[in-house]
């Protein structure tokens, strides 16, 4: 026996190097983070770790929950693999671990909404809840829906409902192309706009809609963008991110395509690094978002909150992108209290219908599906703005500024889920 | 008579430079052959062009009553012609017992087998004996053939050329860069190994050419300037001129 | 009998440690982790006879491992839709080998006309072409989200329903110890020794009666059988397979970890399946450098012991077959050379992750702790520590490499001139 | 007509800078036999350097410090590297450099960030040279396309009027006879490899800034540079122009001729269950296959013609 604990000993020994993270509580309500830490899109983890920490620190200098105990932010990386992911959920179920979020990638996404409807099947007692705080694909709270799992940001339908809402109050928008990638998530976007684009505008001729091979295949957008002056387009919708929007966006602007462009993520840090000032403004490059910086609401917003958003930026050099992940703490938080106990299954039920003040109007999270609904922002990139947007401390000079707001109305879309619950 | 190899009109060219130039040769069955000539005549690339390591560019090559002209390397050897490299061309990592084995495997009909076992096949492992007790490496079997000496290379390159049985064998250059009690030793070898059989040696040696020949033609630059018993070599004026007598070894 | 005890003894052995290990390290996580060891050593091990026994270098290999995974998620799919015969979990990685084996003789037809480089390259585009198809072909594939499934498709022999992970660790266990039997006795037949051939020279094998293409084919053709064995195992294992599985990038894990672990030896790829995938899983969670170590591992491996892992343990073989008391003298030079090796890697390491924290640091993380002390990678002080032990520790194992080696030349010396004892 | 003359516009310039990379990458390959896996790393060292030079000086600073840098560590990795692999042989070569390009990789993210840097296109180049079909011509296309083919006649006459070049195309043709007339063929290694390297550095200066530069962009680009390399092939030169010129221009064209492959298979008579697993095949347009067209071309010259276009021997 001596043996077996020497080995085991030395197996926990054996990652030479420890980062530890300060104020670690002994009685804390442990939140599982699966999320690339390392390997070629670490970036995106971390800065959604760094956003997990810092919100939950804040919840638990406001005292906590469930009568002071903490929340802590168990990080676990993934590497952007889908079996590290089901590898990170049996930690979670090992470290007696019983909330878990996630978000970058919907096939991890996927995996984990199947994966806990196994476990949670095979073992009610050790049931896990899942928070989901950007994976978008619409079925998860359609014919995928489960008890199990709540999402905090729009899925693709409602952030398309969004766009082609403010397209058809546009009087300037006329010819409009279509770009997305092809696989799961452009496609759904496609289909998703054609439909919408017919119900809400249809006085917007489509003259072109194109998919590409995605994950920066493409390395040259200029016969695209070709085929878009071709097709006399004003307006581009699409659905492309990372390297697929940076390098189209790039490659309209050198063309100087006289176009702008409706995305749903031009915001996200690498992308406005990578396509810089010049090229968004040149393309008026538009994006939809819960809320942004330098909207006008933004000042209206409690003090208190404020005063959080400051210390943000000061402390991180960051802006703030994804209001969705406060949400998903501050839902978790109060759903904690509601609950008066960290049963996954009464803090399920406890988020079911709950509300929560957004800065345009209520955020909801619809029992129907748990998915959550709430007013978005369609926004321009501009420069000379009050709050230029800042990463890591280096200021682009450049933000969005608002276009105009899609209530909750617009966007809430019927739902097909036909939930069971336990 | 019946002859192992007829070569008509054979020609290769690399680009513009010919290197055969039309050669017409007839090795007769069971003979020791050998063909000499100066550096650069095309010696080994004649045997290239026979073993079919390249089809030539022009011309006819048989085996006994096969055409061989345009067959690949392995199906020449399927048919029963074997040869030797100049160049010692052996399994480095494999020990030298695989070596030879390797030689048998096809011929004793193993071919490409995935089912059984080599340390089972009798058959395999008898003839694996026999060749190194030949050869004169049956002591040293187990180590890797790239940390043999020189001259056991040449033997075991020798090795796996007859393992596979085969009734034409195509020596290049067997005893080059040996000593002489070496080149003793490989004479004998080479004799042991070719009794019964049809052999066909490049070499330079002389006393090797004239000790093992039957018969010996002369191949100057791409051509075959005469063939005839060593005794008609010996005295042909054209041979003479061309080669001999120009100061060989 | 000896004889007998000898040559069983490592199977029988490796039997009892893959039986007892569940029993050492029973948590969920390890038992995920020794199951992927254990399916990723049968992939290393069909892997390395391409690499290691028929010196052909793919970079495409996953294909068939990742391709195995489809059609055996597919296939669970079907039988509970019932729309396929059943097939007891038990059997299905056989069906995943015939996939494997499938694709293997379909595709290797093409890529195995060539050796060398250019199969290297052929290999890579076969990769980049099977991956970009996932994302094209969604009905078959699903794209980047993958598709899943659940393995308890009925209730098998002795009330086994692959539903507890312990169940799966023994499916696994099995198949690859089975696996591993098949692929040793691969190396001992007529087909193995020509593949050593064909990698050693392909162009003498012609000369020997064998087509080295088509022994190539053969080669491929069966190690994609073994890779498709692996893929349906992974499937059965995570019940989900994505893109990931078909990447380039799962092509170049495993060749990391045949490499590593060494080509020359049969064990290698199971040494190096074991270590990558355990460092892989511990150290990623602790430091972001984790792709640093590993490439620069690979390159150290590559330029300084090409034989790999196994490659250091066989070279010690003909001395301990000798005695085990000539390895005595080894002892010393091998530890002050280990020494500082350690210390020279430490100090580097310590650079290495104060770079990253300058440079990606999150604001949350308040302090670096390197080898449990505090290091401020902003005051001057951690810099020169770590940059004087890399240093002193690269100057020492430069000062001790020769003895080590020397220590190694005698002891193989001494062991040449005994007899066998 | 014009999408047609517009499309071979555009193919020929993305063709040239595909040749940049498979220039470099041919030239270490003939000389040496190494097939750099890492070519395209040293393609994204070119557009990290670029950018670094160009935020402390200016563009034209970094299109000739960059390269020569890129060079130096080509060279470096060369001589401490590549040399005492090469006694394991070219796949262990080909192994080194595959394990390099993670390296670098990793290197780029510690230094620069894993997003991308703001690389931008200099400003006096921005503006368009000429409108066509409306569509606005910048001057640096134009300039990357006039970069590209200097570079090509610059090699060229390398190649056949300089001393160098007569070894180079001796080497070539016959490797092991150049070692044998005595000239230091470590050191020439060293520079090739370097000035292979180089070229790859002048790609990334003058296509970063275009393409976005980031740490995943010589993974993106590194295959394409392969199958470019084994579809001219391998070891020619003008092979590699020639099959540069074919990608770029094939993957341009089959965007502006968008052709269903369904209706391909309709036309042959197969069926297709539109529901089932198969459908997807009816749905492809070669606009969606295009960046898989090159590998589909590589495996087709394979099959046809194993050398290549231009290949004269054997790896």
């Amino acid at each position: 026996m001596a043996l077996i604990k020497w080995v085991r000993t030395f197996a926990v020994m054996l990652p030479v190097v420890l980062v530890a993270f300060s104020a670690r509580g002994a009685d804390t309500v442990k939140l599982g983070l699966i999320e690339p830490f390392s390997g070629p899109i670490a970036a995106v983890g971390r800065d959604t770790l760094e956003i997990f920490e810092f919100f939950a620190n804040e919840v638990n200098q406001r005292g906590g929950v469930l009568g002071g105990r903490h929340i802590e932010i168990v990080p676990l990386d993934n590497a952007m693999n889908a079996e590290k992911t089901t590898q990170q959920l049996r930690k979670v179920i090992d470290d007696d671990i019983r909330f878990v979020s996630q978000g970058v990638g919907s096939n991890h996404a996927l995996n984990i909404i199947k994966f806990l409807q196994r476990h949670n099947r095979r073992n009610p007692d050790q049931a896990i809840l899942y928070l989901n705080h950007s994976a978008v694909t619409t079925s998860f709270t359609n014919e995928l829906c489960s008890f199990w799992h709540f999402r905090f940001d729009a899925n693709v339908d409602m952030k398309v409902a969004a766009l082609v809402t403010q397209l058809g109050r546009d009087p300037s928008v006329q010819k409009l192309y279509m770009l997305n990638q092809n696989y799961a998530y452009g496609q759904a976007f496609q289909v998703a706009a054609q439909q919408m684009l017919a119900e809400r505008a249809p006085g917007i001729e489509l003259v072109g809609d194109e998919l590409i091979v995605p994950f920066g295949k493409v390395l040259d957008f200029t016969p695209y963008i070709a085929k878009i002056k071709a097709a006399g387009a004003d307006t581009v919708l699409t659905g492309n991110w990372g390297p697929d929007l940076v390098r189209f966006v790039k490659a309209a602007s050198e063309a100087n395509l006289d176009a702008s462009f409706y995305t749903i993520y031009a915001g996200i840090p690498s992308s406005v690094a990578g396509i810089g000032a010049k090229d968004g403004i040149a393309t008026r490059l538009k994006q939809v978002t819960e809320m942004h910086e330098n909207d006008p609401l933004y000042d209206q917003q409690p003090a208190e909150l404020l005063d959080t958003y400051d210390r943000w930026r000061q402390q991180t050099g960051k802006s703030i992108y994804s209001e969705r992940m406060r949400w998903t703490i501050e839902f978790f938080a109060a759903a904690l209290n509601k609950a008066g106990s960290d049963d996954p299954a009464l803090v399920a039920a406890a988020m079911e219908g709950m509300t929560m003040e957004g800065p345009a109007g209520p955020l909801v999270m619809r029992g129907a599906d748990h998915q959550i609904i709430f007013p978005m922002v369609i926004s321009t990139m501009a420069e000379d703005l009050e709050r230029p947007y800042i990463y890591e401390g280096d200021n682009y000079e450049v933000a969005f500024a608002t276009d105009g707001w899609i209530m909750s109305d617009a966007i809430e879309l019927p739902t097909t889920c036909e939930m069971k619950r336990p | 008579m019946n002859n192992a190899l007829t070569l008509t009109g054979v020609r290769k060219s690399f680009g513009a430079t010919e290197i055969i130039r039309g050669v017409d040769m007839e090795i007769r069955d069971g003979e020791r052959h050998a063909i000499i000539g100066p550096n650069g005549a095309g010696k080994s690339t004649l045997y290239n062009l026979i073993s079919g390591r390249f089809p030539p560019s022009a011309g006819g090559i048989r085996l006994y009553d096969t055409d061989i002209t345009n067959k690949k390397a392995f199906e020449i050897n399927r048919l029963g012609l074997t040869r030797s490299f100049q160049v010692t061309n052996i399994f480095a990592r494999m020990s030298v017992l695989d070596n030879v084995r390797c030689g048998c495997l096809f011929a004793l009909g193993h071919r490409y087998a995935w089912w059984k076992l080599v340390g089972r096949l009798r058959d395999l492992n008898d003839r694996t004996a026999v060749i190194l007790k030949d050869i004169g490496l049956w002591g040293k079997r187990d180590l890797p053939a790239g940390l043999l000496s020189y001259a056991d290379q040449r033997a075991l390159e020798l090795g796996i050329a007859v393992a596979g049985g085969a009734n034409v064998i195509l020596l290049d250059e067997p005893t080059a860069g040996m000593s002489h009690s070496e080149i003793e030793q490989a004479v004998s070898l080479i004799r042991r190994i070719s009794e019964g059989k049809t052999l066909v040696i490049v070499e330079h040696d002389m006393g090797v050419v004239f000790d093992l020949a039957d018969r010996i033609s002369v191949l100057v630059y791409g051509e075959i300037i005469a063939t005839g018993t060593p005794s008609e070599i010996r005295s042909s004026a054209a041979v003479q001129e061309a080669y001999l007598g120009t100061g060989a070894s | 009998m000896n004889m007998l005890v000898g040559r069983l003894g490592p199977w029988i052995g490796g039997a009892i440690v893959l039986i007892a290990l569940p029993y050492v390290f029973s948590s969920g996580f390890a038992l995920t982790l020794m199951s992927q060891i254990g399916l990723l050593i049968v992939f290393a091990l069909a892997y390395n006879m391409l690499l290691g026994q028929g010196g052909m270098l793919s970079f495409g290999h996953a294909v068939y491992f990742g391709l195995a995974g489809y059609f055996t998620i597919h296939y669970l799919n079907f039988i509970y839709e019932e729309e396929v015969p059943y097939i007891p979990v038990t059997l299905i990685p056989l069906l995943g080998g015939l996939v494997g084996l499938f694709f293997g003789i379909l595709i290797g037809y093409v890529s195995t006309r060539r050796a060398g480089t250019t199969f290297a390259m052929i290999s890579l585009g076969f990769g980049e072409m099977v991956t970009a198809l996932t994302l094209v072909l969604v009905a078959i594939f699903n794209g980047e989200d993958g598709i899943q499934t659940d393995r308890v498709i009925g209730e098998e022999l002795f009330g086994v329903t692959y539903g507890p992970n312990i169940e799966v660790y023994y499916l696994i266990a099995g198949w690859c110890l089975l696996c591993t039997l098949a692929m040793f006795l691969l190396t001992r037949t007529p087909f193995g020794r020509i593949s050593n051939a064909v990698r050693d020279n392909a162009e003498r094998v012609e000369f020997i009666g064998y087509s080295s293409q088509r022994i190539r084919w053969l080669a491929f053709s069966l190690s994609s059988f073994f890779a498709g064995i692996a893929g349906a195992l992974h499937a059965v294992n995570i019940e989900h397979v994505g893109f990931e599985q078909v990447s380039v990038l799962q092509s170049g894990l495993v060749l990391f970890m045949v490499y590593i672990g060494g080509t020359g030896s049969f064990v290698g790829p199971i040494i190096g399946a074991t270590l990558l995938y355990f460092l892989q899983s511990t150290l990623t969670g602790v430091t972001e450098a984790w792709v640093l170590y590993l490439g620069v591992m690979f390159v150290a491996v590559i330029m300084f012991f090409p034989g790999g892992l196994a490659g250091l343990i066989t070279m010690h073989q003909p001395i301990w077959r000798v005695h085990s008391r000539l390895l005595a003298p080894l002892l010393i030079p091998y530890a002050r050379f280990f020494a500082a090796l350690v210390a020279s890697v430490l100090g580097c390491i310590g650079l290495i992750e104060m770079l990253y924290f300058r440079s990606s640091r999150l604001s949350t993380e308040t302090e670096l702790i390197i080898f449990g002390i505090e290091s401020d990678p902003f005051s001057a002080v951690p810099w020169v520590v770590f940059t004087g032990i890399a240093v002193a520790g690269g100057f020492a194992v430069r000062k001790t490499l020769p003895s080590a080696v020397s220590a190694w030349n005698t002891a193989i010396a001494d062991a040449r001139a005994l007899p066998r004892g | 007509m014009e999408s047609f003359i517009f499309a071979m516009f555009n193919g020929v310039l993305y063709g040239m800078l595909l040749f940049l990379l498979a220039s470099g990458l041919t030239l270490i390959f003939s000389m040496m036999g190494v097939l750099n896996f890492a070519h395209a790393s040293f393609f994204m060292l070119g557009a990290y350097f670029a950018y670094q030079i160009s935020e402390g000086l200016n563009f034209w600073a970094a299109l000739i410090v960059a390269p020569v840098i890129v060079g130096l560590v080509g060279a470096g990795i060369e001589r401490w590297g590549l040399r005492p692999v090469h006694r394991y042989g070219h796949v262990a070569e080909l192994l080194f450099t595959f394990g390099v390009a993670y390296v670098i990789e990793e290197l780029v993210q510690m230094i620069w960030g894993r997003v991308p840097v703001p690389y931008e296109i200099p400003d006096v180049m921005a503006g368009a040279l000429f409108t066509w079909q409306g569509f606005d011509y910048s001057i640096y296309r134009v300039f990357m396309l006039v970069v590209s083919v200097a570079i090509f006649v610059a090699l060229f006459a390398l190649l056949t009027y300089t001393r160098i070049g007569l070894i180079i195309r001796a080497a070539v043709s016959d490797p092991i006879h150049v070692a044998t007339l005595g000239h230091d063929i470590p050191r020439i290694f060293m520079w090739t490899f370097g000035f292979g390297c180089a070229l790859a550095g002048v790609a990334g200066v003058v296509g970063g800034n275009v393409l976005g530069t980031e740490p995943a962009m010589a993974i993106q680009l590194g295959p394409i540079v392969f199958v470019v390399i084994v579809i001219g092939g391998l070891g020619s030169l003008g092979g590699a122009l020639v099959a540069a010129l074919l990608i770029g221009i094939v993957t341009r064209l089959a965007i502006f001729y968008d052709y269903g492959v369904g209706s391909l298979i309709l036309a042959l008579g197969l069926e297709i269950d539109t529901a089932g697993m198969l459908r997807d095949f009816t749905r492809i347009t070669t606009a969606q296959v295009a960046p898989v067209l090159p590998y589909l071309m590589l495996v087709l010259m394979l099959i046809f013609k194993p050398r290549g276009l231009f290949g004269t021997r054997d790896v």
